[in-house]
């Protein structure tokens, strides 16, 4: 038999080994065609913005100039989100490794009073705290500033954060911990060098997940942030007009939008990277 | 600068004095035209000590509101010039949020007096109108030169017209106005209540909607809904989806604010209706109706330092100059009443002079505090009259019922 | 620990005091580590939380001054009288509506999104050529904003939109009051959110080690059984997690309904719409708070009841040394 | 370097019933010495080992190192090198990393590293897979690199759970020979698990016997082999294990295999004071020898079973008669007599013999 | 119940070098047989074992079960149960939830699983542990519950790898018994992974030996003892390992230890044959035996080094002279010689030596 010719092709193909491509393209198709009606509608002429067609004849790039034009201070806003969100993504993945360290690892007192108190405070209507919030930045003079964004980002995402990272760090086998610690590394140390790098696929999801919420945080951001130069580009992207009051820019919008989710694929694909299998393999019996 | 001293006008009610100069901030929807940064640095090249920085809200009404209304109640002085919708004067100005402004600061003898009233509350002015806003109904002129039918001044004319070119033209349907469950409902309920000839808020403030004069006009609606000659789907209609429907040649009747005229007129392919429309008055009952009263105000934050310069610039924005110079930029509708006359400006924008009558015949919506409230509770009666839900009767009864609760003081 | 009963008291032994000892150390040290994160949440959201919570007690004052038409100023003590509005006042049908509304959203679109999160999640595991294009992908919806989502997803299901375009038959007004409002709502936030759940299972499934799926299939095991006795307990940590904050987000619904179907539908109106309504635009204040304080508490115990019930070890009592 | 002890150290798993993986263990080790600690499964050797490492709570009782009670102090600060019987190696880092590991915490530098895990690499036989990570690598080579990680360091004192348990005889005997050489020459405190009978009885200058958590002996390997302290202990060591076997007491004699045994005073003495009528009487494999038939103070034995181990052979079977007692006796590997054959069957020398309380399986005398 | 064969099986890992971890495997495996595999640590036995199973890509070759090429089957397919050397135990689920999974797969009701997991526990001694989850077990305990989940399964063919190798000597011989009867009792065909010498002398009907992917000899153990096929399989199969030494050719002898020592003609004849000056020469441990010095035929060794194993001990020390080979001696466990001492040492029989080509190590006659 001349298998070695064969194998390849008698190993993979079971009579229905499309059945997971199906699959996989049905998924895509599903998540992505609304987005790319999204696309579409984004390179249609503003006046053929109602059409159905689903490709767009003639191919037009008014709404992307419409979004970038300079008076909108799109690029600027674009580079506000990358700030917020990424400051805010780093503080969360600090604090929130720390935190879920001490729950998944340490036995200590109030532990799960600790954990319901975390989960609580996603328990309110986010739209409920913007009031008190707002007094409370105003009082301490954080309207207009940065951290006005970035903290109250961090508190949305730290319970997530926090309960998926510890879910990942319980589930790492704590005989590498341990043979860390023998080797000479603190508890922290251990920590860092061995479970860190091991739970990456945990880690990264948390940030993904973390700078894309942080991304899209709209609410808070319109209300903290009036000048112009510190807005970010949901908050611009909510401000874009069409030529008069009703006249929704529909396409401009759409190509904002898919202007704001490029840099997050983007994101994904680099991060996603991280989120491999098998990391743990090998270690222990 | 200027060296007037702000006359607040009564000894009572107006608590603060209009002082102080230096910068300011002007807090609006975004400008859609971009004239409003020109006027902007015109008034900051004359005054460079009481510079304006515009502060962009988003696009969406309820949003810009949301936004004004939490910086009031931080008591933030962020804001100082505010540009209110028409409808929220009365809000802002029973909650002190906007302070009162002194009458003969203004020119008001030279706006037209609708606008002028949707600025006053309990007769005293809190916000000065810069621009207005009045229903005009849209017509196939083609399609009823076609059919020999003239444009119509009431509700019947308006159908029997239909009737007529329905059947020279069938597909079409008759009539669509912004019947979306939001503000554009309470709109299209006033103005049919209106122009039947009856009230929804009276003139001394009592709700009145629980009559055969109000019932005529929502039945109007809910007719023309049952008998189809409003299509199913103008029930999801806010301003655009109407629009697009007349541009796309759906619609015979269109009840439509003006910025429709020069979008559906467009020549370059995107309407199929562009000249083969006019626009009117919008019909009535038993006459021509009346339109409901649109525009923007700018009032001045009770928190906000610098009103002295805050009342220099909206008198700055208000003066003829700057309104003819928005109109022509902007086409929005302005509140100088001789801009509507001269030749010029209504050979560039035909439907000023339908506009005038619109507005000067327009009533205002309910002048109340609780004004979301009760214009909520119109739509909901409005809206489940309309879906039969609710037969017109019994949700007028009930929405006196609401009205009288929300007014009671 | 030192607990143990059946162990002889040993006089001698230094332990106890000691234990004490080492306890406080991990205390403390645990102390150090979680305060960050208490601190920014104490910062952001306790301090609004109780302010809301007080709100709840009180209602404004609004009478009108007859002479000048300015509104009083000030709160009043009200007890518990929000509360009791909101059950049996003019609005409580409404209210009811919404809470119906707002906890079959969430049973609904949850189950949705979790079959079809899990089914992502395994799409994206599986290693083929192009498969981090596919995960980029997959994560799209859950990347675009949520407000561009809802102008989206209401530009789809217009009543000309391409939803209708694609459908047979009668052309479906989506976003008016109605079941199939709720469908559609159902639908957008099914499409926005299972790629979340979808990922954070992906990252669960790929701890998994791979020598268990072999003794699995060694075992006999259909890929179908694997998939329920070997990959869903053993992710079930992390979906757990997911689910949960699923359930949490899905009840306080808000954006969604609000910009797709609109506020003041009643097939759509959630509690958060009614708070938001009561507390933005009617200036509601303390009726407001009572939504959403009752909206916390019925949160509460649904996500109290789900730990309860299946997530034993989400919160994981044992942990560290003690089991190896 | 470093004396160990375990001063009534326990350490119990909740649970109903609560698992006491170690009770009251008092066992000191001394400076430099080569401690074995063996026992069945599950009797608690790892978690012994664990923890004098600082990674198992003591619940009872302390531990010491030198003079320092480390009870509660954490692994870090213990001096302490451990091979995990589960291996734990790092997964991500190579072979190389993994060694030196706790070099580079210490902050030495590259070239001292690389020079130390390059001289730990070899003894080992791992120079070739340095850059390799642990999944590539085979059972026997990652626990090789386990052992490794613990070797590079020059703690003071190495713990081994199990540490050539999955390498091949060749490598074991060698591995073994140079641990020895290596803790000899070092001088450094060991505790070493294993369940191999012949690293038991060479490695260490002394064995623990630990069962159910129970230290049942502590002694040279020779003296457990000669005199264990009880029959769990004197069926334990050795493999093949000693025949244990219930015998009868008849007068100065002991009755087994329908042959009696004339037993040496001072047992006997100890016999009469504790007034047993039978006692469990225990014979090594090779103390039974297989002698020509007809010879005097001799039975028979039907042979069940021979293994052949090369050297040696291994016979089992029973007892001439019926429900004759199944023993197994060790003959040279050249002459095994064959399957059913029956064998005579003698005790070398009554000295050999083993004698244990029939209840509390004590040894008498 | 089937017949194994790997024909030219090959396993590549990618790398570079590339690791031919199995190398052209060719072996055949009867029906019902039991099949030792030994090696060295990584020399492909794990590989083997798992391309067999269907969990490791077959390069090159074919593998077949009964009469089925299989290269391409899918595990499920094969009917085979398997005993991971890292165990791959289900961390979720309980000792008897593991050991019945497979049973439940087939679809057999509760009662027939629980009588059959239970069956299994018994022989494995795990009745205490069935309703615990793996992380709760001790490292020998892991190990068992691996073994049980393969026996509770009735396959056409037992694959172990190293399935012992954690356990005491005590527990392991009793296994061992279990399974070589459990073994011969179904006849299912069986390829067990071991480095335990005595495993592999006693347990299979043959042993197959790797090295390096590359099969060295397949033969019963008996053969491979007494007559290895090269010097790397005399000096892998028996503990301790057989001494192997260059000798140099004189005649009809081979002169060792400064001892001629008289070939048999066969062997003489395949030297000349050759035209070798050399040979490597093997003895093992007990083909040496400890004379009265004096004795001719003879040659002194100093001893280095004494192992007692019990029952006999292990004499390591060196020809005595300069540069004198390293040799190992097997005495009896009573009598050891002490330390440094210069005994006597003579070949039991001539017949009993192995000779071996010097340069490609394959065995002469
Ligand atoms: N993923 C891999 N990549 C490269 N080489 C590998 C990989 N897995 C195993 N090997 C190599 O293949 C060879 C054979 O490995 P295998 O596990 O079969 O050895 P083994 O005979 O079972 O050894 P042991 O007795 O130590 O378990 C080893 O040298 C190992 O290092
Ligand atoms: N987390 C746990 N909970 C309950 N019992 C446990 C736990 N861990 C271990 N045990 C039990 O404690 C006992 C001692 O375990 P330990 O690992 O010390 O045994 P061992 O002597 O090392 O055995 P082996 O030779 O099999 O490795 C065992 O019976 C084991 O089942
Ligand atoms: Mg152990
Ligand atoms: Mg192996």
């Amino acid at each position: 038999m001349t298998a070695t010719l064969e194998r390849a092709p008698i190993r993979h193909r079971s009579r229905f080994w499309w059945a997971p491509y199906l699959g996989i393209a049905a998924i895509v198709v599903y998540c992505l065609s609304p987005f790319y009606w999204m696309l579409v509608s984004s390179l249609r002429r503003t006046n053929d913005i109602f059409d159905s067609s689903p490709v767009p004849a003639p191919l037009s790039l008014d709404s992307y100039e419409a979004a970038f034009a300079a008076n909108n201070g799109f690029v600027r806003a674009l580079g506000n989100s990358f700030l917020v969100a990424g400051v805010t993504t780093v503080l969360v993945l600090i604090i929130g490794t720390l935190t879920a360290y001490a729950l998944a690892r340490l036995d200590f007192r109030f532990k799960n009073l600790v954990l319901a108190i975390i989960i609580t405070t996603s328990m309110f209507p986010g739209i409920s705290l913007l009031v008190p919030l707002l007094e409370l930045f105003s009082g301490i003079g954080w309207i207009n500033t940065y951290q006005a964004m970035i903290v109250p980002s961090m508190s949305f995402a730290l319970p997530l954060a926090v309960w998926n990272l510890t879910a990942f760090f319980r589930q790492m086998p704590i005989e590498l911990e341990e043979a860390a610690q023998i080797d000479g590394c603190t508890p922290a140390q251990a920590f860092r060098k061995v479970i860190l790098p091991l739970a990456a696929p945990g880690v990264f999801t948390t940030a993904i997940i973390t700078f894309i919420a942080a991304w899209n945080e709209f609410i808070i951001a319109l209300s903290v942030v009036n000048k112009k130069d510190l807005k970010t580009a949901p908050v611009i992207t909510s401000q874009f007009t069409g030529t008069t009051q009703f006249d929704a820019p529909f396409g401009t919008q759409m190509a904002a939008g898919v202007i704001v989710t490029i840099p997050l694929v983007i994101l994904v694909l680099l991060f996603q990277r991280r989120i491999v299998a098998g990391l743990t393999a090998g270690g222990v019996k | 600068g200027s060296s007037d001293s702000g006359g607040g006008g009564g000894a009572s009610t107006a608590p603060t004095a209009l002082e102080g100069v230096g910068p300011i901030t002007l807090v609006t929807g975004k400008d859609t035209s971009g004239n409003l940064q020109n006027q902007v640095d015109g008034w900051n090249t004359e005054h460079p000590d009481q510079k304006v920085t515009v502060i962009e809200l988003p696009e969406d009404a309820d949003a810009q509101r949301q936004q004004m209304v939490q910086n009031a109640q931080t008591k933030s002085d962020a804001y100082t010039v505010l540009n209110l919708d028409v409808v929220w004067t009365a809000e802002f100005a029973a909650n002190q949020w906007v302070a009162q402004l002194p009458e003969t600061e203004f020119p008001l003898d030279k706006l037209l007096p609708a606008t002028v009233e949707t600025g006053k509350y309990f007769k005293k002015l809190y916000a000065v109108p810069t621009t207005s806003d009045g229903g005009l109904l849209y017509y196939r002129k083609d399609l009823l030169d076609a059919a020999g039918a003239k444009p119509p001044t009431t509700w019947a004319e308006m159908n029997a017209a239909c009737d007529k070119v329905i059947a020279a033209n069938p597909g079409l349907s008759c009539y669509a106005g912004q019947f979306e469950k939001y503000e554009g409902l309470t709109v299209n309920f006033s103005e049919a209540v209106n122009s039947a000839g009856g009230d929804v808020v009276g003139d001394d403030g009592k709700p009145n909607v629980n009559t055969e004069k109000a019932k005529a006009g929502l039945d109007f609606l809910v007719d023309g809904v049952k008998s189809g000659k409003i299509a199913a789907k103008a029930r999801t209609f806010k301003e655009e989806e109407g629009r697009r429907a007349f541009q796309a040649g759906e619609l015979i009747f269109h009840r439509q604010w003006p910025y429709q005229y020069a979008k559906a007129n467009a020549a370059d392919g995107s309407s199929t209706v562009a000249g083969k429309f006019a626009v009117a008055p919008l019909p009535g009952l038993d006459g021509p109706g009346s339109s409901t009263l649109g525009g923007h105000n700018y009032a001045i934050s009770s928190f906000a330092k610098n009103k002295k310069t805050a009342l220099d610039f909206i008198k700055y924005m208000v003066d003829e100059k700057q309104q003819r110079a928005n109109l022509e930029k902007t086409s929005l509708a302005p509140t100088w009443a001789s801009l509507y006359d001269e030749p010029a400006l209504v050979e560039k924008f035909p439907y000023l002079t339908e506009l005038k009558k619109s507005i000067e015949k327009a009533k205002k919506r309910p002048a109340v505090v609780k004004y979301q409230e009760v214009s909520s509770a119109i739509q909901e009666a409005a809206y489940s009259a309309m879906s039969g839900q609710a037969t017109s009767a019994d949700a007028l009864a009930a929405l006196q019922t609401k009205l009288e609760s929300l007014t009671k003081g | 620990m030192a607990t143990l009963v059946d162990a002889p008291p040993r006089p001698e032994s230094p332990a106890p005091p000691k234990m004490t000892h080492r306890n406080a150390g991990v205390n403390r040290l645990a102390a150090m580590l979680v305060s960050p994160t208490l601190l920014v949440l104490g910062l952001v959201v306790a301090y609004p939380i109780i302010s809301a919570l007080r709100l709840a007690f009180y209602q404004r004052n609004d009478g009108i001054d007859p002479e000048t038409g300015v509104l009083q100023t000030g709160d009043k003590f009200v007890g518990i009288d929000n509360f009791t509005d909101m059950f049996t006042g003019a609005t409580a049908d409404r209210f009811l509506n919404a809470l119906w509304n707002t906890t079959t959203f969430t049973v609904v679109a949850v189950t949705l999104e979790v079959v079809l999160g899990v089914l992502m999640a395994l799409v994206m595991h599986k290693a083929f050529k192009g498969r981090a294009l596919v995960r980029a992908s997959i994560l799209v919806p859950w990347a675009v904003p949520t407000a561009i989502a809802g102008l989206l997803w209401r530009w789809i299901f217009q009543a000309d939109g391409v939803a209708n375009d694609l459908l047979p038959g009668e052309a479906v007004l989506w976003t008016t009051d109605g079941i199939q409002a709720w469908f559609a709502v159902i639908i957008a936030d099914t499409w926005k959110t299972a790629p979340f759940i979808g990922l954070l299972v992906l990252a669960g499934l790929q701890v998994i080690s791979n020598e268990v799926y072999e003794a699995a299939k060694l075992d006999g095991a259909s890929p179908w059984k694997t998939f329920w006795a070997i990959t869903l307990p053993l992710v079930r940590p992390t979906l757990l997690v997911a689910v949960l904050f699923r359930i949490l987000d899905t009840l306080r619904m808000f954006d969604l309904p609000y910009t797709l179907i609109g506020p003041g539908k009643n097939a759509t109106d959630t509690v958060t719409i009614l708070a938001f309504e009561e507390a933005v635009k009617f200036g509601k204040y303390g009726p407001a708070s009572a939504y959403a304080v009752f909206l916390f508490l019925y949160v509460a115990t649904v996500a109290f009841a789900f730990v309860k019930l299946l997530g034993a070890d989400v919160i994981g009592a044992r942990t560290g040394r003690k089991s190896r | 370097m470093a004396q160990v002890s375990y001063d009534s150290a326990s350490r119990v798993y909740a649970g109903s019933p609560p698992v006491r993986a170690v009770d009251q263990l008092d066992l000191s080790v001394e400076d430099g010495e080569f401690l074995v600690l063996v026992g069945p499964s599950g009797s608690g050797k790892s978690t012994a080992l664990r923890m004098l490492a600082g990674l198992e709570d003591v619940d009872e009782g302390t531990i010491r190192i030198g003079d320092r009670d480390v009870t509660h102090v954490p692994p870090k600060g213990r001096d302490i090198a451990m091979v995990f019987q589960s291996y734990a190696l790092y997964p991500h880092m190579t072979v190389a990393q993994n060694m030196g590991f706790a070099l580079k915490l210490q902050g030495l530098s590259k070239s001292v590293i690389s020079e130390k895990v390059g001289e730990a690499a070899k003894l080992l036989d791992l120079e070739k897979y340095l850059d390799r990570k642990p999944k590539a690598l085979s059972g026997g080579q990652r626990q090789r690199v386990a052992m490794g990680r613990a070797i590079v360091r020059d703690p003071a004192v190495f713990l081994m759970d199990e540490p050539l348990s999955n390498l091949d005889a060749k490598l074991r005997v060698e591995t073994r020979a140079n641990i020895a050489a290596l803790q000899r020459r070092l001088g450094t405190t060991t505790i070493y698990v294993t369940h191999d009978q012949v690293e038991a009885m060479t490695m260490g200058h002394r064995v623990a016997v630990l069962k159910d958590g129970l230290l049942q002996q502590c002694d040279t390997p020779r003296a457990l082999y000669d005199r264990p302290a009880n029959a769990f202990v004197a069926g334990f060591i050795g493999s093949p294990a000693m025949n244990l076997h219930a015998g009868t007491v008849a007068g100065d004699a002991v009755r087994l295999g329908g042959l009696d045994i004339a037993l040496p005073r001072d047992t006997v003495a100890a016999i009469r004071a504790e007034q047993l009528n039978t006692v469990t009487v225990g014979v090594r494999p090779e103390s039974l020898t297989v002698v020509p038939s007809g010879t005097s103070d001799a039975f028979g034995v039907v042979v069940d079973l021979v293994e052949e181990l090369g050297a040696d052979a291994l016979v089992h079977g029973h007892v001439a008669g019926e429900n004759g007692d199944r023993l197994v006796i060790r003959v040279d590997g050249r002459t095994p007599p064959s399957l059913g054959q029956e064998v005579t069957v003698s005790v070398r020398d009554p000295e050999e013999l083993h004698l244990f309380h029939p209840e509390t399986g004590e040894r008498l005398v």
